[in-house]
């Protein structure tokens, strides 16, 4: 049934990419599914399961593994590995792409154009007050859940030690109007109050700080568990002003304390840092004639067959991409419909 | 490579050593200085009371530069910073310019907002660039190592300073002070203001400022300070016994202009370069670096 | 009645921060903490606190603010003004803020003072002979003791 | 292929403009809905074509997707209805987060639902209003949709020139557009406090808060024309009695959907029943814009599963064996097992967790593939001297069979395990534990159980259930002196096979 139709470009195969295309190919459309990189899955194949004690602390990371697992049987679904996207030209009924990758050079004929091209995580090197590049012990959260996945234990990039003292950092990148990003990023207390708890669970003795503006909602029993996470690490409501290397290999904050400014130095430093737009981005606006969303992400152009889903379209946990996967496949069929 | 020669208030009358020493390094590395008489204040000591004045004698300032058809050369940060201020905003803001200008009209002159400024640091490592300096350099520093201070102004704010460096990664002293063959070590606080600017408001403040810093330096083991504004050597050279006695502290850190230490590896000698005017003692620094003289 | 000890003014004082010196945004603050906490001024002052006076804005307690003097004590080094998030021209607010004290009257002794000399002679420090005596021994171009023009410049501008 | 013929026609529950917006997504994407609407007045913007059935309410449902049978009390009258899938798409309810609005309330106190009442020009404000102070929850739990809420009704005011003050304790933005949201609400000129304390008092009729703005550490009192205090968002009225009726798990709170993360998007344990918006978890404007589209694909998606699914039964049911005590009735997690006189086995509804196998006490019921005899062979699978496994590992395939199935297989510590994959942790039996040790050509060193972790199960109780069966066999060994080989219960997750490996090697 499915031969008569035009098939349907999905660009990116991150949990919204992957979704998006199994949830059309369920409903009977053909899907050529583009990747970049040299395998499935995005930056969700990369994080740690964040359970506790043996308690799912509902991350949705390794539903990315259910999605890859399940993505296997379906013959709509036409994947191209280490490909890029060089062109995209408008026809009079769809869209020729020009696929350029590891299968050589080819063009392709599609309906419309899915583009899940996902995020970028904040660089901190834009921020430069973190001095980040000359601060060994200071990491981004993404390089702690690599730590967790592939160590299962946080270790120092200075010396391989475990750290004893470990200081998280949020809204790295995020709620800062000034460097173009005027947005929560939803996902980064969650990830890090988990990532937390787990550090705890691997290894008692840590000891965790939290510096933050405003804790937001993770998960859904939040309410119940706020009260224990007060108690588990230690809060304050300030974000640090300088960062510097501090005893040789420590890493030290000068932050406003009770009204007073003091120095604190910490074994480790994760940056909670938030999801900013892709590099490719401007590419894609300029191919496709995008414009930006308030938050600097890209808007779809609906009504002209190109549909922006998951996380390219502005900030995104796992669970809300796979929401709008499943949402925007009954648009583009909508679309489709309307086109044929 | 010529460029108006920026002095200011506090160089030409505080500061001669800092003056002495960049005309000197200038005419080595064949940097020309057109000097202008009628340059007044920059503007910045009265742009606290009054901030439209201050403009208008930075705007003035600039109308000359370009009578000269000259990028103005700074030495002091205030003056940098306030001078680029109006500058750029003579150049993008077409009202402000024509408002300026109806006020300057009133002494026969007018700004077009083609002016450049550029403090004489940065035109050494921009215009000159490092291993040209490198090649100029005749006496081996020996790796001495010096506690950069850039200051605020020479970087701040930094949306004025088309092109300029981060404020929070600046590279240019450091390099400038490594081409010397001096060795920049890294201190914490390095980004900290001087506190020259509260001076008038509240001296222990603005003292206690200062101390947070050579704290940091002696800690880290700094033989000496450079700056590159009269007014950090205000806070550090000339105030460093005021800030000893007050907090009961030892530091005995000498502070030298950057065209000081450039000239020293230059193989300028101590008068050229003011080494004497400076007020905590050099000496041992040109001992250690040149021998006794 | 006194609705709260929130609102002590007639007039919005950010209103006039913004039209007259085009600071802008100041009601943006989340307070998340950034310009304080890397403030040099404030670490060695407690009584100076760029936050605080943010709020003290918001909260439409420019009177008071004003009468604190406290908004002296910024070295304007412009560290908040490039760290904030929102975008917050801190330290020009500062600048607005004295000005508007020095308006009222109100500003430590050698602000007024450095104004009056430069009003008074173009520069800050006049180059009387003995200056210009001793930058002839050291090889330094004599200067113009004072500049009339700019002097002539801000009488007209006042 | 062989298609099955089954029902498509979606029946949406509600009371609200969620019911309303879903009936008509699924109606414009060709599949026919009907609305159970709880209010006796019809709502509007119901286009033609879709049938409302006013004052109604489920009493029962039978059946499996593609086929259920609905009961319905509809004004005063039981009707049947026939529905391929169920949505129930309620309103949630809201409740003031403060004491001060339970005590004796004070006409100075409003609730944000008041409040949006009084904006949309329902309600009179009474008397002058010029200042209002909006009160939300101080514990930090508040959420994105209530914020949401707050920053609009401030905007209205601010628009009406009224002076607008918050105080709460953690400012949510975590949702589309959010933080910008409230920047326009705090550059519109409502003050934001951050507290977890304050006192209201009421002076000369009119509330009077009291509390410390943390940023300046001084004591601050605002007297307020009205005070609007924010609302926790609550699972609607109907949804506790509804979850009993449906067969669903609900979450902590009582949303109708289980806090489980293979449930998403919308679905619930009973296939065919989705749970779209407020009744799923307190939502944001943009939340439910993505959630309707979203259930529409689900159901599709869903029914062209079922389609296509062949006839052939997944479970083998020995008649003679059952002994009608409804155990594998109560533990079907998925509303799979409908009881008649006998157990009937609704194989589109079954998702083949085998936890009815495993809990069945006289072994009646077999899932294919997953029989005891196959099982016993597997563990018994004899191998020959040196390669005889130390370990015998039983794996679920969600999690501990993921990873396993990684290992590429010249890897050597493949050489040391012998495994068994389990479709869920739960249809572990006592007996594949004593066979693994019991009958074996050698004993084992470890004999271990990978499932996944808790509240990650797919069928929800299967790890309970497989650890409570590892513990069982545990004690009865402890009380019987063996001890020649450890048996542990491991729980994991299919991205944790750094952990998992380091277990198999430590062996």
């Amino acid at each position: 049934m499915a031969q008569n139709r035009d098939s349907i470009l999905v660009v990116g195969s991150g949990v919204a990419g992957l979704s998006a295309s199994m949830s059309l190919a369920r409903q009977g459309y053909n899907c050529i599914l583009v990747e970049k990189a040299g395998s499935l899955g995005g930056h969700a194949a990369g994080y740690t399961c964040k359970a506790i004690n043996g308690k799912c602390q509902k991350c949705g990371a390794c539903l990315v593994d259910d999605l890859l697992a399940r993505f296997g049987d379906f013959p709509e679904i036409q994947v191209f590995l280490e490909t890029r996207i060089d062109r995209i030209e408008r026809k009079k009924k769809g869209f020729t792409a020009s696929l350029n990758g590891k299968y050589g050079l080819k063009d392709i004929n599609c309906g419309a154009i899915l583009l899940a091209t996902g995020f970028k995580p904040f660089d901190p090197n834009e921020k430069s007050n973190l001095c980040f590049s000359s601060i060994p012990n200071m990491i981004t959260a993404v390089e702690l859940e690599a730590m967790l996945r592939d160590k299962e234990l946080p270790y120092r990039p200075s010396d391989g030690r475990q750290p004893e003292t470990i200081a998280f950092v949020q809204c790295v990148g995020s709620r800062d109007p000034k460097r173009g990003h005027p947005y929560c990023s939803q996902v980064c207390c969650g990830y890090a109050l988990r990532m937390a708890g787990r550090l705890r669970d691997l290894a008692p003795k840590t000891k965790i700080t939290f510096f933050f503006m405003d804790i937001q909602t993770f998960g859904r029993s939040f309410s119940q568990r706020w009260a224990s996470l007060q108690q588990d690490f230690i809060w304050i409501n300030e974000i640090p002003g300088d960062y510097f290397v501090s005893d040789g290999d420590r890493v030290g904050v000068s932050v406003e304390v009770e009204d007073e400014i003091v120095d604190l130095s910490f074994d480790m430093m994760v940056l909670s840092v938030g999801m900013t737009p892709t590099d490719d981005q401007l590419t894609y606006q300029q191919m496709l004639d995008l414009s930006m969303s308030s938050e600097g992400f890209m808007l779809p152009d609906e009504d002209r067959g190109v549909f922006v889903v998951g996380s390219a379209s502005g900030p995104m946990s796992i669970e809300k991409s796979i929401t709008d996967a499943a949402g925007s496949a009954t648009r583009v069929i909508a679309y489709m419909e309307g086109a044929r | 490579m010529k460029y108006a020669l920026f002095l200011g208030c506090t160089i030409p009358a505080r500061s001669r050593n800092y003056e002495m020493s960049s005309r000197a390094v200038a005419a080595k590395l064949g940097i020309e200085f057109q000097d202008q008489m009628d340059f007044c204040c920059c503007g910045f000591p009265i742009k606290a009371s009054d901030e439209h004045a201050a403009t208008l004698l930075a705007a003035r300032n600039l109308a000359l530069a370009e009578e000269m058809n000259l990028e103005i050369c700074t030495l002091c940060s205030a003056c940098t910073a306030m001078l680029a201020e109006v500058a750029h905003k003579l150049r993008y803001d077409e009202g402000f310019r024509e408002e300026i200008n109806k006020d300057l009209a009133a002494i026969g002159r007018q700004v077009k907002g083609t002016a450049r400024v550029r403090h004489f640091a940065r035109i050494l490592l921009e215009d000159i660039g490092v291993e040209n300096i490198h090649r100029s350099v005749t006496v081996d520093l020996k790796g001495f190592p010096v506690a950069v201070h850039y200051g605020c102004h020479y970087l701040k704010p930094s949306y004025i300073y088309e092109g300029g460096e981060d404020p929070e990664a600046a590279r240019s002293l450091d390099a400038l002070i490594a081409a010397a063959g001096a060795k920049s070590i890294s201190y914490i606080r390095k980004k900290f203001c001087c506190g020259g600017s509260v001076l008038v408001a509240d001296e222990k403040t603005a003292l206690g400022m200062a101390k947070e810093k050579l704290d940091q330096v002696q800690a880290a083991g700094g033989r000496s300070m450079v700056v590159v504004c009269p007014f950090c050597s205000v806070m550090y050279d000339d105030n460093q016994k005021s800030i000893e006695s007050a907090f009961n502290v030892s530091y005995q850190i000498p502070v030298l202009y950057l065209p000081q230490v450039l000239g020293l590896a230059m193989g300028m000698d101590r008068k050229t370069l003011g080494l004497n005017m400076n007020v905590v003692k050099t000496r041992k620094i040109t001992e250690d670096i040149l021998g006794a003289e | 009645m006194v609705d709260s000890n929130l609102q002590t003014e007639d007039r919005d004082v950010l209103q006039d921060l913004a039209e007259r010196y085009g600071v802008e945004g100041v009601r943006s603050c989340y307070a998340c903490g950034t310009c304080a906490a890397g403030c040099p001024a404030r670490r060695v002052n407690p009584a100076y606190n760029p936050r605080k006076i943010i709020r003290m804005l918001v909260l439409n307690e420019a009177k008071s603010l004003l009468e604190k003097d406290t908004i002296w004590l910024c070295s304007s080094c412009y560290t908040c003004q490039e760290r904030c998030p929102q975008g917050i021209k801190i330290t020009d607010l500062i600048t607005a803020l004295r000005n508007l004290a020095v308006q009222q009257g109100r500003s430590p002794s050698g602000v007024g003072m450095q104004a009056n000399l430069v009003r008074s002679q173009g520069r800050l420090y006049a180059l009387d002979e003995f200056d210009d005596k001793k930058r002839k021994k050291a090889g330094l171009p004599s200067l113009s003791p004072q500049i009339e023009e700019a002097v002539r410049l801000l009488k007209e501008e006042s | 292929m062989n298609l099955r013929t089954i029902d498509k026609r979606v029946m949406v529950l509600g009371d609200g403009e969620t019911a309303v917006r879903l009936s008509k997504a699924l109606n414009t994407s060709g599949l026919d809905s009907y609305l159970l609407w709880a209010g006796g007045t019809p709502p509007e913007g119901i286009p033609e074509g879709i049938a409302v059935e006013l004052s109604a309410r489920l009493v029962a449902l039978q059946g499996q997707v593609g086929d259920f049978t609905a009961t319905i009390l509809s004004s005063d009258q039981f009707i049947r209805k026939l529905a391929g899938s169920v949505m129930v798409a309620f309103e949630s309810r809201t409740e003031p987060v403060f004491d001060v609005a339970t005590a004796p309330m004070h006409e100075g106190v409003a609730t944000l639902e008041d409040a949006e009442a009084i904006l949309r020009g329902e309600r009179q404000i009474s008397g002058d209003v010029k200042t209002v102070v909006f009160l939300d929850r101080l514990d930090g739990a508040s959420t994105p949709a209530s914020s949401e809420r707050q920053f609009n009704a401030i905007l209205s005011f601010l628009d009406r020139g009224i002076k607008c003050y918050a105080i709460g304790c953690q400012m949510k933005v975590a949702s589309r557009n959010l933080e910008l949201l409230y920047g326009r609400a705090r550059d519109g000129g409502c003050v934001f406090f951050k507290n977890d304390f304050l006192s209201i008092s009421f002076t000369q009729g009119r509330p009077l808060i009291r509390f410390e703005d943390l940023i300046l550490h001084e004591e601050k009192e605002i007297c307020a024309d009205m005070v609007i205090l924010a609302e926790n968002f609550m699972p609607g009225a109907s949804l506790p009695e509804l979850r009993e009726i449906l067969g669903v798990e609900t979450d902590k709170a009582g949303f109708m959907q289980a806090d489980n993360v293979l449930r998403l998007p919308l679905q619930t344990n009973r296939r065919g029943v989705f749970v779209v918006g407020p009744s799923r978890a307190p939502v944001t404007r943009w939340d439910l814009d993505q959630e309707i589209p979203a259930a529409v694909s689900q159901v599709k998606e869903l029914f062209a599963w079922a389609e296509s699914f062949p006839y052939e039964e997944v479970i083998s049911f020995d008649i003679d064996a059952c002994a009608r005590c409804l155990t594998c009735f109560r533990s079907c997690p998925h509303g799979a097992i409908h009881f008649t006189n006998r157990p009937n086995f609704l194989a589109l509804a079954c998702q083949q967790c085998g936890i009815c196998t495993a809990f069945c006490p006289n072994e009646a019921i077999e899932l294919r593939d997953m029989e005891k005899d196959r099982i016993k062979g597997l563990i018994a699978n004899e191998r020959k001297g040196s390669d005889s496994a130390p370990v015998v590992v039983f794996a679920c395939e969600k999690s501990g069979a993921r990873i396993l199935n990684s290992i590429p297989s010249e890897d050597t510590l493949l050489r040391r395990i012998r495994w068994i994959q389990l479709p869920c942790g739960g249809t572990l039996r006592t007996q594949y534990l004593l066979d693994a040790i019991g009958n074996a050509s050698e004993i084992p060193e470890r004999v271990m159980v990978l499932a996944c972790h808790e509240d990650n199960c797919r069928s929800g109780m299967g790890t309970i259930k497989a650890r409570a069966t590892v513990e069982r066999v545990k004690s009865f060994l402890d009380s019987v002196g063996w001890n020649q080989t450890k048996i542990e219960f491991i729980s994991t997750a299919s991205n944790e096979a750094e952990r998992i490996r380091k277990l198999l090697a430590a062996s």
